[in-house]
């Protein structure tokens, strides 16, 4: 255990979410511009995250009447530490992994399973009723796309025999897993766009609550959640691409540019639903959830372990 | 200081983030603004630079008005539109600055931002005096204004109290006083709804605001194009065409542009409460735009909204407004999206020569409200274009973009008496959704109620 | 050991430097709270009461419903390690024990305790 | 060395929020110390290279504590503490209980005899939990499910107020009389009773 590997491996990682962050607050907003259908001028938006969150920097932070201020400048540290640590479990290359650890995916799943308990303390610590409202509605949310995520996740597991990431990604060598099992990205995805409560899952932070969770919340908070939620973006879309698209596996390039181009298709993916599809009405979701998703990830795993029985005949 | 001023200069290319107060007789300046790439709406004011007062609010508005001023964080600037360059009613806040031409608001609310982040203006001070709710400060056994477990007024409030709930559970009842400026919500309406946690299950109308809703006149559709742009759509014309049309023939084409565009404007801001704010962008530049060749653009659009599953999943079966509830209203795009085929349109001779057949859905739902919208502006366009120079026939009733409008009554106060009978007992995105599906017209001028209750003057 | 290290490193480096930053808003604007300001928003009226309450969750049966299933989750982990050396066996096992807990679900679903509304 | 402290730290960590818990006023600071509390331990398991159990740990507290907090929030009077209480009851009672089982589990910790021997590398604990669990028999698996389908029925059964024949309080209907009764009546549209 050297001292000088942990702080590479945590530099590497804040570098990786930094960048991820800048990427997807671009991609944000250079797809609204075209679905808005204005010009969209990729080049000028690669500084509108910067100025914008500068110019919400400078705002002073509101308090309410009897928040619990604790726990308020907690939950976007923990959203972030969250999705750092998710991130860090994904490995970039072979034997290029900031968190080697042998139960990668329990990781990842211990991690995002968190995730609710940041969001939930964001709406509640501010004593005020909207953003409380949508602190209860990602409980909900939360306890609804957990299981499907952690059933695909275990699913894609299945071949690979381990539960740390790398052989997950070196089972795919013949086949991804976006085709081998084919319910398992699309349901990973709708998960993702969950644990981010992003576009049509922004249940907690939705219009229809004026902002929700962080109606209350200005200034460098502000900035700082929306920079933690995007890092959850970053990793579960960097999580994705390891698990379902077959990591660094590609011809010709080395295996991190694949890696990249891969979260980044990933990224573009979950970044773009939020402008294609609408927010999904919270009941339903839960509904649809536990009737639909939860099932179908679970005819997930038994495609995936008939599969990989037949396989290793 | 040198790094504010580091900040200050790389925000200064970001959109100045606003949050509009509607008032009166400014609903139709409101919606465009959302085009203009100098400002960002936002939803709360938490985290906008600038207060934006449109119109004229009456003194209860003005009131709310100065709460949501002192809750934004500061630096913060107030910029009002008045068109007769006097801050409207009793404006507490002296350094607002004030523009009268709808075109400058959003370059004066871009340099105000620069500004204040500059610091070289000083941010507007609180309106309302540094009072607490309730006296707590050393009050009680441990100083918070507490007593017991749940008596007394801890921190200034008292605790909320039980109810009962038609799941057995008696849990605590939360008042949450709605608007008059809260984003999903219409501007100026006012609604106390009780809820058990996301559900609700009473909301009572606070007794001014269904006053306003019950006056008369004051449909506010949107503006016509002029030659000039955004500048001049922003100009509003004294009355609006369907106004005109109670007392004086008015060509049909000026009627049914702006009645399209209204119910494309009502859409972009349905999709952006449903979480399409993109989307939305392009359908009120289609609005801004629209004249009569846009048939072609109204049509992608409504296959789009037709195919977009998720739009569905949202709106369908939420907010059924029956056909007897429809019957208990004057009329209008609720009432025949309900089955109901009323439509003042069809009694006009002049429609009636053109083949006017009204548009009517059967479900009463908000998805039927919505298809119902598109559908109307669809048939607005083929109107305007058949209608050459035929005009309407004054009769004392015309056919606005939200309903029959006649000298003595707005077509909205109808479907705000409704809200309480159809909100309990829903989920609190539902009722958001079905509140926007019903385009409700709240803002009135405090000047014309009076008015109107003075009788001719 | 190394990863559990950097796990933990990168937790708690990223939960303090988040929290360096959000102190550092004080020095880019000075805070000042009223008692108008600290209001909470619901669009400019005061509210008769704290918002903290006693709040109806209406998903409580699915939350016991989810109990159940996160319990499940740890049964399928450690299988998903040795499934394929059991064999089809396992995939039995698993079976059996899964369409045991979608009868769970389908009586939950029939019952209607998943609605709220 | 840095193991140990690392341990210690994580330990101290356990024992102060796990006294968090009753000192906190909010019903949902009480179940956050405890969900920090469990995480420690947590992090200790895996210390203890036994990694697995330690993330499942952590992975389903999450969740588990959530619900507790909202449920205590629920049924709790003054559920965020906004006048000041104690968590503490029936002390007494408490303290001889939190002697009597800090005794016995020291006594545990001295008395008892551990293996020595450090584990043997190369085995992945996960993978032994997994042979473990599917075994000889399905009596492992099978049990579970059983048992797990009947808390699920149970608690819905307890819980939920509305059935499929009707609301709990009224007693079921059955389902020919239902649809006579309610045909086109949305349940959403029903006001609060």
């Amino acid at each position: 255990m050297s001292a000088l590997g942990v702080i590479v491996a945590v530099l590497s990682v804040a570098v990786a979410a930094a960048v991820g962050v800048y990427i997807a607050a671009w991609v944000d907003i250079v797809l609204a511009r075209a679905v808005a259908g204005v010009a969209v001028r990729p080049l000028e938006a690669l500084v509108a995250p910067l100025s914008w969150g500068a110019a919400a920097a400078l705002k002073a932070r509101t308090t309410t009447e009897r928040p619990d201020a604790e726990t308020w400048a907690l939950a976007p540290a923990l959203l972030a530490a969250l999705a750092a640590v998710g991130l860090a479990a994904v490995p970039l290359a072979p034997g290029l992994l900031a968190a080697d650890v042998a139960n990668g995916i329990v990781l990842f799943g211990a991690a995002m399973a968190l995730v609710v308990v940041a969001v939930f303390l964001q709406g509640w610590s501010p004593n005020s009723p909207l953003p409380m409202i949508g602190g209860y509605r990602f409980i909900a949310e939360g306890l609804s796309y957990e299981i499907p995520l952690a059933v695909v996740l275990i699913a894609a597991a299945l071949p690979a025999r381990s539960l740390a990431i790398a052989p997950i990604v070196l089972s795919q060598e013949n086949l991804w897993n976006v085709v081998r099992q084919p319910l398992g990205l699309p349901l990973y995805l709708m998960a993702a766009l969950g644990l981010a409560f992003w576009g049509p899952l922004a249940l907690p932070e939705g219009e229809d609550l004026a902002g929700g969770s962080s109606l209350e919340v200005s200034g460098v908070s502000r900035i700082l959640w929306r920079i933690a939620q995007l890092m959850i973006l970053v990793a579960v879309s960097a999580m994705g691409a390891a698990v379902f698209l077959g990591g660094w596996l590609g011809p010709l390039l080395p295996g991190a540019a694949w890696m990249i181009a891969k979260t980044l298709v990933l990224l573009v993916l979950l970044v773009g639903a939020r402008h294609l599809v609408a927010r999904v009405p919270t009941e339903r979701y839960v509904i649809a959830s536990w009737a639909i998703l939860i099932p179908l990830s679970l005819l997930d795993v038994f495609i995936a372990g008939i599969q990989a029985l037949v396989a290793a005949r | 200081m040198g790094l504010t001023a580091t900040i200050a200069r790389l925000a200064a290319s970001a959109p100045a983030r606003c949050f509009p107060l509607v008032g009166a007789q400014a609903e139709e300046v409101a919606p465009w603004l959302r085009l203009d790439p100098l400002l960002a709406i936002v939803d709360s004011p938490r985290a906008a630079d600038v207060l934006l007062v449109l119109g004229r609010s009456d003194d209860e508005m003005l009131r709310a008005a100065a709460a949501v001023h002192d809750a934004m964080s500061p630096p913060r600037g107030v910029v009002v539109w008045s068109p007769d360059g006097v801050a409207p009613g009793r404006w507490p806040s002296s350094d607002a600055v004030i523009v009268r031409e709808p075109g400058e608001i959003a370059l004066t609310c871009r340099r105000l931002r620069d500004d204040l982040l500059g610091r070289r203006v000083t941010s507007s001070p609180d309106v309302l005096p540094d009072l607490d709710p309730a006296p707590w400060r050393g009050v009680g056994p441990f100083g918070q204004g507490g007593t017991g477990m749940t008596g007394g007024v801890p921190y200034g409030r008292p605790l909320a109290g039980r109810a009962d709930d038609r799941d057995g559970l008696k849990l605590d009842q939360m008042l949450v006083r709605v608007g008059p400026f809260l984003p999903p919500f219409p501007p100026g309406l006012q609604l106390d709804v009780k809820l058990q946690g996301d559900v609700i299950q009473e909301v009572t109308i606070p007794a001014a605001i269904a006053d306003a809703a019950g006056s008369s006149g004051g449909e506010a559709p949107l503006g016509a194009p002029g030659p000039r742009g955004h500048a001049a759509r922003l100009a509003v014309a004294g009355d609006s065409p369907f106004t005109a049309a109670l007392t004086r023939p008015v060509p049909i084409a000026e009627l049914e542009l702006p009645r399209a565009r209204h119910h494309l404007a009502w859409l972009a801001e349905a999709l952006r409460v449903s979480g399409l704010e993109a989307y939305g962008l392009r359908v009120l530049k289609l609005a801004f735009g629209l004249d009569l060749e846009s048939a072609d653009s109204i049509d992608a659009l409504d296959r789009w909204l037709r195919r977009n599953v998720s739009l569905r999943w949202g709106t369908s079966h939420v907010g059924v407004v029956t056909g007897a509830q429809a019957e208990g209203l004057p009329g209008g795009p609720v009432v025949r999206a309900s089955g109901d085929d009323r439509d003042a349109r069809s009694l006009d001779p002049a429609y009636q020569r053109l083949g006017f057949e009204p548009v009517v859905r059967d479900e009463g739902d908000a998805l039927a409200r919505w298809r119902l919208r598109v559908a109307e502006a669809r048939q607005s366009l083929q109107l305007a274009k058949r209608s050459g120079t035929s005009e309407s026939t004054p009769s004392g009733v015309a056919e606005g973009p939200r309903g029959p409008l006649a000298a003595d009554a707005s077509p909205s106060a109808g479907l705000v008496a409704l809200l309480p009978e159809l909100l309990a007992g829903m989920e609190w995105g539902d009722a958001v959704t079905t509140i926007v599906s019903l385009d409700v017209g709240v803002v009135e001028p405090s000047e014309q109620r009076a008015a109107a209750g003075a009788g001719p003057s | 050991m190394q990863g559990v290290a950097v796990t933990l490193a990168i937790f708690f480096v990223t939960i303090a430097a988040f929290l360096v930053l959000r102190s550092a808003e004080r020095r880019l604007s000075p805070r000042t709270s009223t008692a108008p300001a600290r209001v909470p928003f619901t669009g400019g009226r005061s509210p008769d009461t704290h918002a903290w309450n006693r709040y109806h969750v209406r998903y409580y049966p699915m939350s016991l419903l989810f109990l159940a299933f996160d319990m499940e989750m740890v049964f399928m982990y450690p299988w998903a390690v040795v499934f394929v050396d059991e064999g089809l066996i396992a995939l039995i096992e698993m079976f059996m024990f899964i369409v045991i807990l979608l009868f769970g679900i389908l009586y939950t679903w029939r019952e209607r305790a998943l609605e709220w509304a | 060395m840095i193991l140990d402290v690392t341990f210690w730290a994580f330990a101290a960590l356990a024992v102060f929020s796990g006294w968090r818990v009753f000192r906190a006023d909010s019903m949902v600071r009480a179940a956050y110390w405890l969900l920090v509390s469990f995480a420690a331990v947590g992090v200790i398991l895996v210390l203890m290279k036994a990694q697995f159990l330690g993330l499942i740990l952590i992975l389903m507290m999450g969740g588990e504590m959530t619900i507790m907090a909202v449920f205590m929030v629920a049924f709790m009077m003054n559920p965020a503490g906004l006048n000041p209480m104690t968590m503490v009851h029936r002390n007494r009672v408490a303290i001889v209980a939190g002697v009597v089982s800090f005794l016995a589990i020291a006594a545990l910790g001295l008395f008892a005899r551990f293996p020595t021997a450090p584990a043997p590398g190369g085995v992945d604990p996960t993978r032994k939990l997994g042979v473990e669990l599917l075994g000889d028999s399905m009596l492992v698996f099978q049990t579970a499910g059983v048992t797990l389908l009947a808390t699920m029925i149970a608690a819905i059964a307890i819980s939920s107020a509305r059935g499929r024949f009707g609301n709990a309080d009224e007693g079921s209907v059955e389902p020919v009389q239902l649809v006579a009764a309610d045909a086109g009546d949305e349940p959403g549209e029903e006001g609060p009773r």
